[in-house]
């Protein structure tokens, strides 16, 4: 079962990619539905499409590696491994929650799993992905910090803050940019003259890499280049994955902005029809095996959901709870 | 005069601004095709063309600062902020630059622009996007802030902002949006700075701005069922804040209780109840009391936000405190 | 015990904090071996070497994000922001992001960091290099903030800032680093939540912070002359506030005067006045009174700059009046 | 006098930038003994050895170009053109000072001159001009807005977001940087690990070019060809100039981290000692003119010094106007 497959990869391992993207997969088209059910109050911005990038980051990382997110972070938290069921709680608006109720999807973290937060603000958590690779550095045992970003937060002032500062400092930060070809409604060509963020890292003088981000084998190859060199004391590097979001920014969002056929052509290069299709084809990965897995994940978020439903509410009495790390009586100060 | 949607209203004072004025232009994110995040320019691009509304990348420091250099060169630009948390990251253009480029220059240049921003909460949108930082603006000499609670006003205002010749922060709460009211088919500009009582009363004025004006409203019909008269005053004009009409509604009250979303410490709330405690102490007849924002950010579950976020209830309860606790004192 | 500058005090904080933890850090501009703008940090990159001392690229924000990224992470980073204008620049990663992560991770994460900003002007420093801006921060819940006026208070407070779990807004005013002050050899860090009475009195209580202690110590000096007895109430924490100090003192005198270098509207002694409005009006036998800048950005010529900013001058008088107004009144 | 020397500029404008680079290197070497003397008071930061970037460029614009400056701002304000008596009187706060002594140094403004001010703010301006060239294109009439700006500003947020904003919409910007080799104490290479902020100009896909900060003819030159194409409607240009200023960073810095010899090298290359020596040997200019030139500009900052003197100071009533234009009341709104 663990026959090594492409000199690397055995393939537990390969289908082990496969069941993350499936798993982020169905958990965000099931969020989608729970939402429309009225289970999810606030913001959801699916990553659906976008599971290759994700998986292949973080299968090129340690568990010392912490994680910086953003607004569309669903992806690389279960990517990290996540509890899917904890993070239901989380947007189900429940204590058992990873963050009490408190973040809900903008601001999910978990600090077992290094996963340092999604992000409300866009570029937001580059700043401090360069300030957890500081850390990372000081620590000296040869951690690394993963900020993901949108090709839209290439165009913050913060991008270009960080880049400088992190390869300055030889610090071991990789940057991966989600190209998904938009920014909210507007396409990247029309917030950029610059078609290839990776084109950006000369500006720094790091290395800017291009991945195939709906491609998770070749998103783990180019990270885990990054995170050889990011751990052998020699910076940072930008790693953009070319990739795209199947649904709307945001949900509810009609897509009126795509021109037609665009999503049709990405749909064909769908990493959850590509992959299992490779995994039987080229690593000879059993089609049982593929129809187990997505029981497995549907299994699991059942299991999931169920425990969110079940899940209590925060008392009112939190509010005020967790302002300050040591609130003065107990109670946010005034 | 019929009646028309808050978020509608914004549409009107743009468009006919527009229209009337060649100078002036749009910048923001997605505002162009889309329409904004929130439709707000939609079908502007296509009626004034790509030299009048620009969509920008996101790039919030930019955004103000093209809208300033523009402005100072001419152009009446009005920028959308989409939220009122990423004036966060425009802060430098905001403060430094465009409030004080009047006075460093000895009056030889000035920052006619607007910029509008979305404020409040819109139901658990949680830490970064929920706030209400109206109160930073006012702090800042040399910008106006202006924040309305009605679709007729938010026309007017709006309207005068863009004529304004200083720069001006527009601030439109989400919530509002689509609240109706009626607006008269001939907006004139209006003057900006002044208040307006909006519901008379005798016992105490709630000077309020935004949805605290509903809120207060509200209030305000279940405190006459218990025999309390509340009077509400619409702040409106936060900067330039009209002092007159404060006093002039003190003078029928004795009693004040502010009321706004934002965070009750050091919100503009702290601002009225200090002019109030200051300039017009005899006309106290009870202590001052604010509602607003308890001190967390803002959580995503919706009874932990409406716990931290002013209520009516609230409102009400303050209120009979109030006027009950002077009630004791005389 | 003996007599050493503000400056000074800073100094010998950062480095007894820095021999004590080797997880204190310092991030800023210029502060390797330049020792920073006003020399703060001089000698530390010498004593604790490329990990602890890190001189930036002028990027505030990353800065603070840097700040803020190893502090979540175990660090205890102290950053220092030139003067306290540039933090414009850096608002989205102190209050998006650093005031709020406890809150927003359910407690799970924290940034125990502090941000050092020299503020007030330094003479002419004009529009940009002059304000006093400890006013937002108040207003954002999540971060502590901190203004001290004696060097034995800047150390006690910058060590227990250090020591803090929470994000801490330190402030330091320019124009104290020259004064001197008596600071203990062992300096135990300071409880973050308390005033102090620096001048007892019975007529007034002068409620003040930074600059405006030794303002308001002049001026008593003056007002004692005329018979009347002012005391003064160095605020030094700003949030969290002493409520209790504040009722205290105003049990003692009834009159309340609030005095800060930051523009008095929406500044924190509307805050201040706001909170005595509101819980202690059963104490105030006159109206409130505060003295700051007026509502102007900072002019550059000397005697603009002078009539801008609050004055022992004014103090003086506005006590005069305060306290005329009483007897005219009772 | 006035025959054409290199085929484009004849020797009556090539003493023309002489003039004007003396009369800069004067006005700040004056300013710093007026400061000394106690009648400035607040910030100064001399521009000294940079003139040549602040000539070269000012003398490729029109009279509709705009420009944005810095905290290092006298050269190019003088360079544009302005009377050093009104400098002076804003330096010195009076009313007969360009902005009636309410800017100072850090502030100075000209709208006739279309310099739109100089800036505290390390990077601030550069937002400023992407707006002003906004405007350029709106109007239409081949106007272009320069902005000024350090090595160090390079490193700020609004650098990216500005030429990213600018060469997307093809706007005609001309990014000068004054690369001098320090932000404040710091070198420039402890701040970034790109030495040519020209090859920044490629993450924007505008083009960056490398002038001799240090040659006016050079400077001019490249600047030319910047505005020939943002006048042609091609968008932005990065000129960086490479230059150093001799003095400290402000007034009173002894400047302890510059290494031995560096001043020394760069002062063979002073362009107020190179460009007279070329205007005599190469292009033929009588000795005898350039020391009338030295007479001139010594009688003319006489004299600008006198008028400043003179000069009144604002009445204290003046605090409160210009707070807005509409000042209610004339007073400052509270
Ligand atoms: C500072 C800031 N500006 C604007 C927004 C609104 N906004 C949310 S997502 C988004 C688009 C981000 O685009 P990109 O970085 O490409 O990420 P994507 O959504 O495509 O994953 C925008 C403009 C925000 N959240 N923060
Ligand atoms: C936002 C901001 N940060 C820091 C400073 C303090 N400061 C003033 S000048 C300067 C150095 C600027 O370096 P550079 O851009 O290279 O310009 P130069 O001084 O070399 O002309 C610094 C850090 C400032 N004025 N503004
Ligand atoms: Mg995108
Ligand atoms: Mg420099």
């Amino acid at each position: 079962m663990t026959t090594a497959v492409d000199g690397r990869l055995d393939q537990e391992t390969l289908v082990g990619l496969f069941e993350r993207m499936l798993l982020i997969r169905r958990f965000e088209e099931r969020a989608s539905e729970y939402r429309l059910a009225g289970h999810i109050p606030g913001f959801l911005h699916p990553c659906i499409g976008q599971e290759a990038a994700a998986v292949g980051t973080c299968a090129a990382l340690g568990p010392d590696d912490v994680i910086l997110s953003t607004h569309r972070g669903h992806g690389h938290m279960l990517a990290r491994g996540a509890d899917p069921g904890r993070m239901y709680a989380e947007l189900y608006a429940r204590v058992e929650g990873y963050n009490r109720s408190k973040g809900g999807s903008l601001h999910m973290i978990d600090t077992d799993l290094g996963f340092l937060g999604a992000n409300g603000i866009v570029g937001g958590g580059i700043p401090i992905a360069g300030g957890a690779a500081l850390q990372q550095k000081r620590r000296g045992q040869g951690g690394v910090a993963v900020s993901f970003f949108g090709d839209g937060a290439a165009n913050q002032g913060a991008f270009h803050e960080v880049l400088n500062l992190c390869s300055l400092w030889k610090l071991p930060a990789i940057f991966v940019c989600e190209n998904n070809l938009y920014g909210e409604f507007t396409a990247q060509s029309e917030q950029s003259p610059v078609a290839d963020v990776a084109d950006r890292a000369a500006a720094y003088a790091m290395p800017g890499v291009i991945a195939d981000g709906n491609d998770v084998l070749d998103v783990r190859e180019k990270v885990a280049q990054a995170v050889a060199r990011a751990r052998a004391g020699e910076g940072p590097t930008l790693v953009e994955c070319k990739t795209y979001r199947h649904r709307g920014h945001y949900e509810g969002d009609m897509c009126a902005y795509r021109p037609e056929g665009e999503l049709e052509q990405w749909l064909e290069r769908d990493p959850l029809v590509t992959f299992p299709a490779r995994l039987v084809s080229e690593f000879g990965v059993p089609e049982e095996e593929i129809e187990a897995v997505r029981a497995q994940v549907e299994q699991r978020l059942d299991e999931a959901a169920e425990f969110a439903a079940a899940g209590t509410f925060a008392d009112p009495a939190e509010t005020f709870e967790h302002v300050y790390v040591d609130s003065i009586e107990g109670k946010a100060l005034r | 005069m019929k009646p028309i949607r808050f978020a509608q209203a914004i549409t009107q004072a743009l468009d006919e601004e527009m229209a009337r004025d060649e100078q002036v232009i749009l910048l923001g994110e997605d505002i162009g095709k889309p329409g904004g995040s929130f439709g707000i320019t939609k079908g502007l691009l296509d009626k004034y063309g790509e030299s009048r509304v620009y969509d920008t990348p996101i790039s919030e420091e930019a955004i103000v600062g093209a809208a300033l250099g523009a402005s100072m060169m001419g152009a009446r630009p009005v920028v959308e902020i989409m939220f009122n948390d990423f004036a966060a990251l425009a802060m430098d253009q905001i403060v430094n630059q465009a409030a004080k480029i009047h006075y460093m220059s000895g009056g030889r240049l000035s920052a006619p622009l607007v910029i509008r921003m979305l404020c409040g909460t819109n139901g658990s949108t949680a830490g970064q996007h929920s706030q209400s930082l109206e109160a930073w603006f006012t702090h800042v000499p040399g910008l106006k802030v202006v924040a309305p609670s009605t679709p007729a006003d938010a026309k007017a205002f709006l309207k005068a902002a863009i004529r304004d010749p200083d720069p001006v922060m527009f601030f439109e709460q989400r919530m509002l949006y689509n609240t109706k009211g009626e607006v008269p088919d001939e907006v004139e500009p209006a003057r900006l700075a002044e208040g307006k009582v909006v519901r008379e009363g005798s016992d105490l004025t709630i000077a309020a701005y935004m949805k605290g004006v509903h809120q207060a409203l509200e209030a305000a019909e279940i405190l006459e069922r218990d025999g309390i008269s509340a009077e509400v005053w619409d702040v409106r004009s936060l900067v330039p804040f009209d002092r007159d009409g404060l006093r002039a509604s003190l003078e029928r009250t004795g009693r004040l209780m502010t009321v706004h979303e934002a965070v009750v410490r050091s919100g503009f709330g702290a601002e009225i109840a200090a002019i109030a405690a200051e300039e017009m102490f005899d006309l106290l007849k009870a202590p001052v009391r604010r509602v607003g924002a308890h001190p967390t950010p803002h959580p995503y579950a919706p009874q932990l936000e409406s716990t931290m976020l002013p209520s009516v209830e609230r409102i009400v309860e303050t209120a009979r405190e109030l006027v009950g606790a002077t009630e004791k004192v005389a």
